[in-house]
């Protein structure tokens, strides 16, 4: 128990750390490595969830070939750091305050309600496992995965049909 | 998926196909236009031929029942029950096919006479195919509203776009007329929808017991409906400025398959649904019906245009089959369907036969015309044979419908006189008059003044050529068949036909 | 009938019965897909076979009778079906029906082989030589159509002949559609077709009622089941059965030229002359005749219907006799002594002497025949003359005859322009006398027994009729010697006689066949004998009806031939002793003036037809048309009240309703609207950030009521 | 096993942690990656729901996010290079013709 609350807290105050970090660089590369650190740490609280296949994913979609992704569009474009220029002055400490506050209403929910949701202290034999979600996927989930194919194939064309020159240009 | 490739829905949405396949053809592609909606009427009339296979397996097993009936729900909100109802019976078979039979024919009839937007020409032409298979199969009152009132849509603009000199008129004049008619019948649709609970119409006429009264209003404004359309005397004035203005391909399918919705309209809908009032008002079509006959036929006579002439000719004609309808037994129903394929046929090709003409001499004035059977001996040949089928010669087509629809009349109980009959037959010899008139200006006597005009433009006048005649080889060949032999269209229909005058002398025993 | 039964009892060919129509349509298709490359010769061999070869047909049936003489009815197909209604594609084999059969067949095919002569030159006079082929299509058509009239099971299919019959009549007839009688380019001809098509249809009118009455009252159109019934039916309710025969004599009047429908027969000759013989003398105008023979056991229980067909007949018979008596072209004469003659077989028929009328039909199909075939012959002789007196004129002419057609007109049937033809054209000069002596009844040729045979019936069983006829028969003798005096007699009064020439061989030998038969068709019923009645008997007996046996009665029989001589002798004083000269007028104006012009004009029946109902007719249809349809009901009242009725309407309720009113409240609301919108669009800051913002607080506030409440 | 409140307050956080920089950045590029943050915070949730439930589908669902995560991204990216080029700056703040 002290071990598991001890293990949480330690990533969890990476975790924030590290989103923080993101939020707060002013360097984009440097908010996309903090980024990759949440990332990690989110991982990891997969793996402590049971959701074995899903944490392996994470890393590797996410912490790969997304964040991977961001990289090279910002060193593609360059656009490291923007100058100054604070159009709406207001919006910052506003945006601040409004985010202060929906911690503390979530918090206030999460901690009244604590009691409600029970977890159970064992799991099932494979749990979480590459077969298990697969016979989900494949068996219950099998019309929306297929849909998530259609929609990747669209992601795709669309990203190449937005950044094809125009022919007059070349 | 087993609903969209129901026989049905496929002889129905098939030309949607076409129409799809068009919308991906460049517009200046005229060839490719006119042979991809050609190749999917044709597909359309094979599955027509499939559907009328399954038909008769069907009906050798249960004769005279609605066979291969879709029935999905679709708009039922507010106690509605609207729903996809289609089937097919002896009364529709013959026009679907009689509809997937002339549209290729139609189209092929258009190959030198439509230069100009191709594409929407052979779009819209499909798309009225739609309608026109959808009217004569749904079994859904809405359903067959929404099919009736989308016919308008395409047969407004093949007048308005490619018709003659005055074809915003007509084509205004066509839409307003159908239009003004619908509502009244789109009103009974909607009492008889909400007040019966339903828009079935099999489960209309099994459920019955609309009150007599109500049955009268019912009747009359499904009948005005229907008599515009058919159209009866004297509601016909539409007819010859849309005939004379359409391009020879609409006024084919005018002719051949548009007016027949009306007639089609008052044995499906107004016959079965309201017998009682049906039988009260017998007497009153085939008054109406005579009149247009004698009228329609003394009009024709005096028309100097040939396809004004036509025109007035369908009015007699179709007072023919109006008579033959409201006779209420066997042998006038039966004689008047068929006769409405008769009239689509023989009429068809004369308006194809007009068509052919005036592309060489654009002119449809009599006066011109004379002595052109020495000049174009096959196309007078051709004309003759049609001609005759018009004017009901016994051996071809025309007869065999007028014949059992007088004989029919001339016995019925409903209609309660043979004098109705007897005066109608005094339209076969004015047919025979007006008929033989036009032939005469057209092709015999002394040559015409066209003949020179031609010339004065550099060609002479020539026969018909081989894809003129195969358009109306096929016409043809069935004006002979349902002449000499027209068992096989007469058993298609009887068990239906037999099951609908049981229904209705059963109503009018009741009403007694 | 049992196979047994047919095998014991003599040869059976009944099974042939529907090629007599399939011949003749399969003649028709072989010379409409191949003629293109035939010669003349064989696209008229082919006809002259098919038609050749239903006579055979018909020979056939007439042995396989002898042994069965009860007759029987071939299936060929179901036709209409429709609850009680049957009709039934199916010959009707009994004597009275093959006794028609071999007169098409026999006469048919003569004039078929006659007219492979008679067209090869008609073609060439009239210019047209691709017409050829098309004379021949419609001949076998005919003989199809006639053939279906004849041998039909019941009275539907027989209409289906009838009808048939009356197209190819309306195709020959118009056979020269672009010219007139004269050859000049002329709507005459094709109007002289329509003519007849639609008073035709005038008589098919009745037919048809006829048949409705019949269906309804025996539920039948079938020979067999309607006579059967006729009994019961006419003791319940006679007038059914009265209603049903008067409306038929309309339908025989129309096709076989009664009064008073006969006007379009004499128009009818406009078509070529073995189409005069064939349809419009031998065969075709018989039907009616026919179809009186055929409905006999209707006929026989209504006494009424007898007597009026009969008077309709004999006045027919005596009027039309009135009129060939002032015609000046040859085939017209011919032409009204047909209508005269039809109205002695329709009489016959009518007073219920059916095998008398039966037996004029044969004989005057021989010898009107022979009459139009000859007259054809001295119409082309005359013709012939007049190619070469044209060319003697005009020997620097080398562009043939048509052009003299155009310069000159000039009528080739006309018998003023005849005369001294005896000389030119012997051949022909005698197998019209042949022809002109049956016709006048002058023993022992065929005409002699079977108008006696009428006359001496019509003595016993309607004496006014009898006294009709008897006139009519003197006048027959009478127009017919005057043709004989004008034609062959006396000096040419025209060029064109004086140089007629004779006919080829292929035209005069069926000519002589004809005149045989003429003179020995009599011995086919020969009184005492009476091989006819007896053979026509068999049919009648099915239907239990017994015929009234005509006696030869010397009396009459003396009486008619003494008439007929007189006549012929009245004629010769008039026109044989001293010929008419070249433009004189005809004697007989000069003695009888005014009643001549009423022969000589028909009687003003044409002129009455059309002052009475061709005329009101066209002028109702073009008040309809015109004034009705389109002025009132097209233009003024769809055009003018609805449509601008409509725009008035429109107009109202757009400018002081719809502007003044609706549309300023429209805009009142558009304007408010905008105000508002004018000071909402600050709120558009077009920061994506800001939105989120807005987004965000809304998520904020939301969730914090969620909380709180 | 802890609460699953635990991972909520955590999953909380880091959403509004992600919202903000939605908020606050100017830079597109770091407005996208707040995005992916809060998808992974709403990914975190459904994980720990799922094992508290021991029902699959929380994870099957995580699987679908980050389908739609990656389509996004490629989109988006997409769009931010498309803009670029037009406008040579990634600044949001410089987008605004929507302006009323």
């Amino acid at each position: 128990m002290t071990t598991d609350l001890i293990l949480f807290l330690f990533l969890a105050i990476i975790s924030v750390a590290a989103a923080l970090g993101m939020l707060f660089s002013r360097n984009a590369v440097y908010s996309a490595l903090y980024l990759i650190v949440n990332f990690v740490t989110v991982a990891l609280f997969y793996l402590i969830l049971g959701g074995a296949f899903i944490a392996v994913s994470q890393v590797a979609v996410y912490a790969g070939a997304i964040m991977v992704l961001f990289l090279f569009v910002i060193m593609l474009l360059g656009a490291e750091e923007l100058g100054q220029s604070q159009t709406l002055s207001w919006q910052r400490p506003l945006a601040i305050v409004l985010g202060v506050g929906l911690v503390a209403e979530i918090l206030s929910v999460v901690l009244t309600q604590t009691g409600v949701i029970a977890s159970a202290s064992s799991l099932p034999e494979g749990f979480g496992s590459p077969a298990s979600i697969g016979n989900t996927l494949f068996l219950q989930y099998l019309l929306p995965f297929e849909v998530t194919s259609v929609l990747l194939l669209v992601a795709m064309i669309g990203a190449i049909v937005l950044t094809q020159r125009n022919k007059k240009d070349a | 998926m087993e609903y969209l490739l129901h026989p049905l829905t496929l002889v129905t949405f098939f030309p949607l196909l076409g129409v799809l396949v068009l919308l991906f053809l460049k517009p200046e592609q005229h060839n490719a236009h006119r042979w991809t909606a050609l190749v999917a009427s044709l597909i359309n009339f094979g599955i027509s031929i499939v559907l009328l296979a399954q038909f008769i397996g069907y009906e050798s097993v249960q004769p005279g029942q609605l066979q291969m009936a879709i029935n999905l729900p679709w708009i039922q909100v507010a106690g509605w029950n609207i729903s996809y109802a289609m089937g097919v019976d002896g009364l529709s078979i013959l026009l679907v096919l009689l509809t997937t039979f002339l549209t290729p024919i139609s189209i092929l009839s258009t190959w030198n006479a439509v230069e100009t937007k191709v594409k929407d020409f052979m779009i819209f032409f499909l798309m009225l195919e739609v309608g026109m298979t959808g009217v004569f199969l749904a079994q859904d009152l809405f359903l067959f509203y929404v099919f009736w009132e989308f016919t308008l849509v395409p047969m407004y603009f093949l007048i308005g776009i490619w018709g003659g000199p005055e074809r915003m008129y007509a084509a205004v004049k066509f839409f307003l007329y159908t239009m003004a008619g619908s509502l009244l019948m789109l009103l009974a649709i909607l009492w008889l929808g909400i007040y019966q609970g339903t828009f079935s119409v099999p489960e209309l006429i099994a459920q019955g017991g609309i009150p007599a009264d109500i049955q009268m209003w019912l009747f009359l404004a499904f009948a005005a409906a229907f008599a515009i359309k058919v159209p009866m005397w004297p509601l016909h004035s539409w007819l010859p400025d849309a005939h004379v203005q359409a391009p020879t391909a609409g006024s084919v399918i005018l002719a051949g398959v548009l007016l027949k919705m009306g007639t089609y309209g008052f044995i499906r809908f107004n016959i079965p649904l309201f017998p009682v009032a049906a039988v009260k008002a017998a007497p009153w079509m085939a008054l109406l019906a005579v009149i247009g006959i004698i009228y329609g036929a003394a009009v024709s006579y005096y028309q100097r245009d040939i396809k004004k002439l036509v025109a007035y000719s369908s009015v007699s004609h179709l007072g023919f089959v109006m008579l033959g309808l409201f006779a209420l037994n066997p042998q006038g129903i039966q004689g008047g369907i068929l006769q409405m394929i008769n009239h689509g046929l023989s009429t068809g090709a004369l308006f194809l036969l007009v068509g052919m003409i005036y592309e060489q001499t654009h002119t449809r004035d009599f006066e011109v015309y004379g002595g052109l059977w020495k000049l174009m001996p096959v196309f007078g040949t051709l004309t003759l044979i049609v001609t005759l089928s018009s004017m009901g010669l016994p051996g071809l087509n025309g007869f065999v419908g007028e014949f059992t629809i007088l004989l029919g009349a001339f016995g019925s109980e409903a209609i309660g006189s043979p004098w109705y009959a007897g005066l109608s037959a005094i339209g076969v010899i004015l047919a025979a008059v007006y008929m033989l008139y036009m032939f005469q200006k057209i092709f015999l006597g002394p040559e015409g003044s066209i003949v020179e005009e031609v010339k004065k433009h550099g060609h002479a006048l020539r026969d018909l050529n081989a894809r003129e005649i195969i358009t109306l080889l096929p016409i043809l060949v069935l004006i002979f068949w349902i002449g000499l032999y027209p068992k096989p269209f007469f058993v298609l229909m009887a068990p239906t036909v037999d099951k609908l005058v049981a229904a209705v002398q059963a109503a009018a025993v009741a009403m007694h | 009938m049992l196979l047994s039964e047919i095998a014991t009892s003599g040869p059976s060919f009944f099974y042939l019965a529907p090629w007599l129509v399939f011949f003749p349509v399969i003649g028709l298709l072989i010379n409409i897909i191949f003629g293109g490359r035939f010669g003349e010769k064989l696209i008229g061999s082919v006809a002259a076979t098919a038609s050749g070869l239903t006579f055979v047909v018909a020979v056939l049936l007439a042995i396989s009778l002898r042994a069965h003489p009860e007759g029987t009815s071939i299936l060929l197909a179901e036709w209409i079906s429709i609850g009680e209604l049957h009709l039934d594609w199916a010959f009707r084999v009994d004597t009275l029906s093959v006794t028609m059969m071999m007169v098409v067949g026999g006469v048919g095919t003569l004039i078929h082989i006659y007219a492979i002569g008679y067209m090869h030159e008609d073609v060439r006079f009239k210019n047209d030589p691709g017409r050829y082929r098309r004379f021949f299509v419609f001949f076998n058509l005919f003989i199809a159509a006639m053939m279906i009239l004849v041998s039909g099971d019941n009275y539907l299919m027989l209409f289906v002949g009838w009808e048939g019959v009356g197209l190819c009549s309306y195709l020959l007839i118009g056979f020269w559609y672009d010219k007139d009688l004269l050859g000049r380019p002329s709507h005459e001809n094709a109007t002289a077709g329509k003519k007849a098509f639609i008073t035709n249809r005038v008589g098919d009118f009745g037919f048809l009622i006829a048949g409705f009455i019949m269906f309804w009252a025996f539920k039948s159109v079938q020979f067999d089941q309607v006579f059967e019934h006729a009994h019961h039916v006419a003791e319940h309710n006679p007038g059914i059965i009265l209603a049903i025969t008067l409306f038929m004599l309309l339908g025989v009047a129309g096709k076989s030229a009664q009064i008073p429908l006969f006007v379009w027969l004499p128009d009818a000759m406009a078509g070529p002359t073995p189409v005069s013989a064939l349809i419009h003398a031998a065969t075709m105008v018989t039907a009616g005749v026919y179809l009186v023979a055929r409905s006999a056991p209707l006929y026989s229980l209504v006494p009424q219907a007898q007597n009026t067909v009969a008077l309709v007949g004999g006045i027919t018979a005596l009027f039309a006799a009135t009129i060939a008596v002032g015609q000046y072209d040859i085939k017209k004469v011919l032409a009204y002594s047909t209508i005269s003659q039809l109205g002695f077989m329709v009489a016959a028929v009518g007073m219920g002497a059916f095998v008398a009328g039966m037996f004029h039909l044969i004989t005057h199909a021989f010898f009107k025949a022979l009459l139009f075939l000859s007259a054809g012959s001295v119409i082309l002789g005359v013709e012939r003359g007049h190619h070469h007196a044209a060319h003697g004129h005009h020997d620097h002419d080398n562009h043939g005859h048509d052009e003299h057609h155009e310069e000159e007109v000039f009528d080739p049937g006309d018998m003023r322009n005849m005369g001294g033809m005896r000389k030119t054209m012997p051949v022909t000069f005698w197998l019209y006398m042949i022809g002109t002596i049956a016709l006048a009844g002058i023993p022992p040729f065929a005409g002699f027994f079977s108008k006696d045979e009428i006359l001496a019936e019509a003595n016993t069983l309607n004496f006014p009729v009898y006294i009709l006829l008897a006139i009519a028969a003197f006048f027959t003798a009478f127009y017919m010697g005057r043709q004989i005096w004008m034609v062959f007699f006396g000096k040419a009064r025209h060029e064109a006689a004086e140089h007629a020439e004779e006919s080829p061989l292929i035209m005069t030998v069926p000519l002589m066949i004809l005149a045989a038969l003429s003179i020995l068709g009599g011995a086919l019923n020969f009184p005492g004998v009476s091989t006819l009645t007896h053979w026509i008997e068999h049919t009648y007996e099915t239907f239990h009806l017994h015929l009234h046996h005509g006696e030869f009665n010397p009396t009459v029989a003396i009486t008619s031939t003494v008439l007929g001589l007189l006549a012929i002798f009245l004629s010769w004083l008039l026109y044989g002793r001293k010929p008419i000269a070249e433009g004189q007028v005809d004697p007989l104006k000069k003695m009888f003036g005014p009643i001549f012009v009423g022969m000589e004009n028909k009687w003003w029946v044409d002129e009455l037809y059309w002052a009475v109902i061709l005329n009101p007719y066209i002028a109702l249809a073009r008040f309809l048309a015109d004034t009705i349809d389109w002025k009132f009901w097209h233009d003024w009242f769809h055009n003018s009240v609805i449509a601008r009725g409509f725009k008035v309407i429109a107009r109202t309720l757009a400018e002081p309703i719809d502007l003044g009113f609706i549309d300023a409240i429209a805009n009142g609301l558009a304007e408010g609207t905008q105000m508002i919108s004018g000071s909402l669009r600050r709120l558009q800051t077009g920061f994506v950030r800001n939105y989120a913002l807005s987004v965000f607080i809304g998520v904020v506030v939301i969730l914090g009521y969620l909380i709180l409440k | 096993m802890l609460p699953v409140s635990y991972y909520i307050a955590l999953s909380a956080i880091l959403f509004s942690i992600g919202a903000l920089g939605v908020l606050i950045r100017r830079n597109a590029i770091i407005i996208f990656m707040s995005v992916e943050l809060m998808l992974n915070a709403a990914n975190l949730a459904f994980v720990a729901f799922a094992r508290s439930y021991e029902s699959l589908s929380g994870q099957v669902f995580v699987f679908f996010i980050m389908t739609v995560a990656a389509a996004e991204v490629a989109v988006g990216l997409a769009l931010i290079v498309a803009i670029f080029r037009s406008k040579h700056n990634i600044d949001v703040d410089q987008m605004s013709s929507l302006k009323g």
